[in-house]
């Protein structure tokens, strides 16, 4: 359950998709959290690469933890630009108890944050940036330095 | 042969190079003055899994892949 | 920010209204959580009791914790009775950054179920009978014991 | 007079009191043996802010409130 669209997310129809579509599972709590492009240093949006098939392995094995626990993870995620304001970013944990769910959605954020295979670029004056400084070097990174 | 790809931010295209393992690449990277920076930050997945050895022994259709800092969200 | 229902919540609705609202106040992050009818027990359903003056008391010192980090919370809760797979609780934290909505979020829901003045009965065979075992006694109680 | 009432579950009907302070009120309570597990289980609001001293004073026109367990969500 790993959505990509092209450009921002619909936040609105995406939440009541995925709590529809859980509706009749019986889990106790639904926690998404959601991303938005806030406005900074005058940037005009942001826009994203994606590389999926590591993207899918990662987000796999999540799935595969949360199972254990009796949760599931929805995320979605924008491909290319999304402007000030729009979203580009939704993770969510249905769970049967409140614990669990919050514990994984902050897990789950955290972890996306430091190795999903996604790149940011600040859109500033008609130029696409590779936000450096913003980003995480994946663990085990400098193998080859 | 085995195909190495630059993902994201990296503007190289990829190569296709008679090498057996890591260490050999890291070689042939190190010589590129384009790529000494990306080198330091940048992880490495063979045939889509993140590889943590420079032991790593590559066969002929492989591919490697160079993930430099990520940031999603 | 504090809203209460008559029955189960709106849960797409209440979703989309309130990230509209705030679709302008550059937050970061917007988590909301959702609390829904378990099937445990043979319950129909629960129904809940509100004590409104302290209950907006004790939310309004949230808001105001909230505030002080540049955060907002918005939550949502039903009167009466609420049956299977239907929602009775949504609290959501509105932030620029993605730590304070995680932590603060957690802390919420944590003293929310610890301290506000709403209790719980379930539904079963035509009853509605107090839910003393999964209940949890206000800090100070036995004061007059 | 102050005006007791009791929330949620316990099913009592308010109480109309002439006392200055919660060790008054408890003392009535505790002879009433339908309260006993309430009280014990109960915290104590005087105008709807929590109390955590039974010294409490109290004066005409104020309003006790028992609080028994709480579960919302």
């Amino acid at each position: 359950m790993l959505y990509l669209y092209d450009g921002s997310l619909d936040v609105p129809t995406i939440l009541k998709d995925w709590y529809e579509s859980e509706a009749n599972s019986n889990y106790g709590a639904y926690i998404p959290f959601v991303g938005t492009v806030r406005s900074e240093d005058e940037i005009d949006g942001l826009s994203f690469d994606i590389y999926e098939p590591i993207l899918n392995k990662w987000f796999n094995d999540w799935q595969d933890k949360a199972k254990e626990k009796g949760a599931v993870i929805k995320m979605a995620h924008s491909r290319g630009d999304v402007m000030l304001h729009e979203s580009s970013y939704i993770a969510a944990v249905f769970s049967p108890k409140r614990r669990v769910a919050l514990e994984f959605i902050d897990e789950f954020v955290e972890d996306f944050k430091a190795s999903a295979p996604i790149w940011k670029y600040d859109l500033k004056d008609g130029q696409r940036v590779y936000a450096l400084d913003r980003s995480t070097a994946i663990k085990g990174s400098g193998l080859l330095s | 042969m085995v195909k190495v790809e630059f993902l994201g931010p990296i503007q190289k295209e990829p190569l296709e190079l008679d090498i057996t393992n890591l260490n050999e690449l890291a070689t042939i990277l190190q010589d590129d003055p384009q790529m000494k920076e990306w080198l330091e930050n940048s992880a490495v997945a063979v045939n889509d899994t993140l590889v943590s050895s420079r032991d790593f022994a590559l066969k002929d259709g492989d591919k490697v892949a160079l993930l430099p800092p990520v940031c999603g969200g």
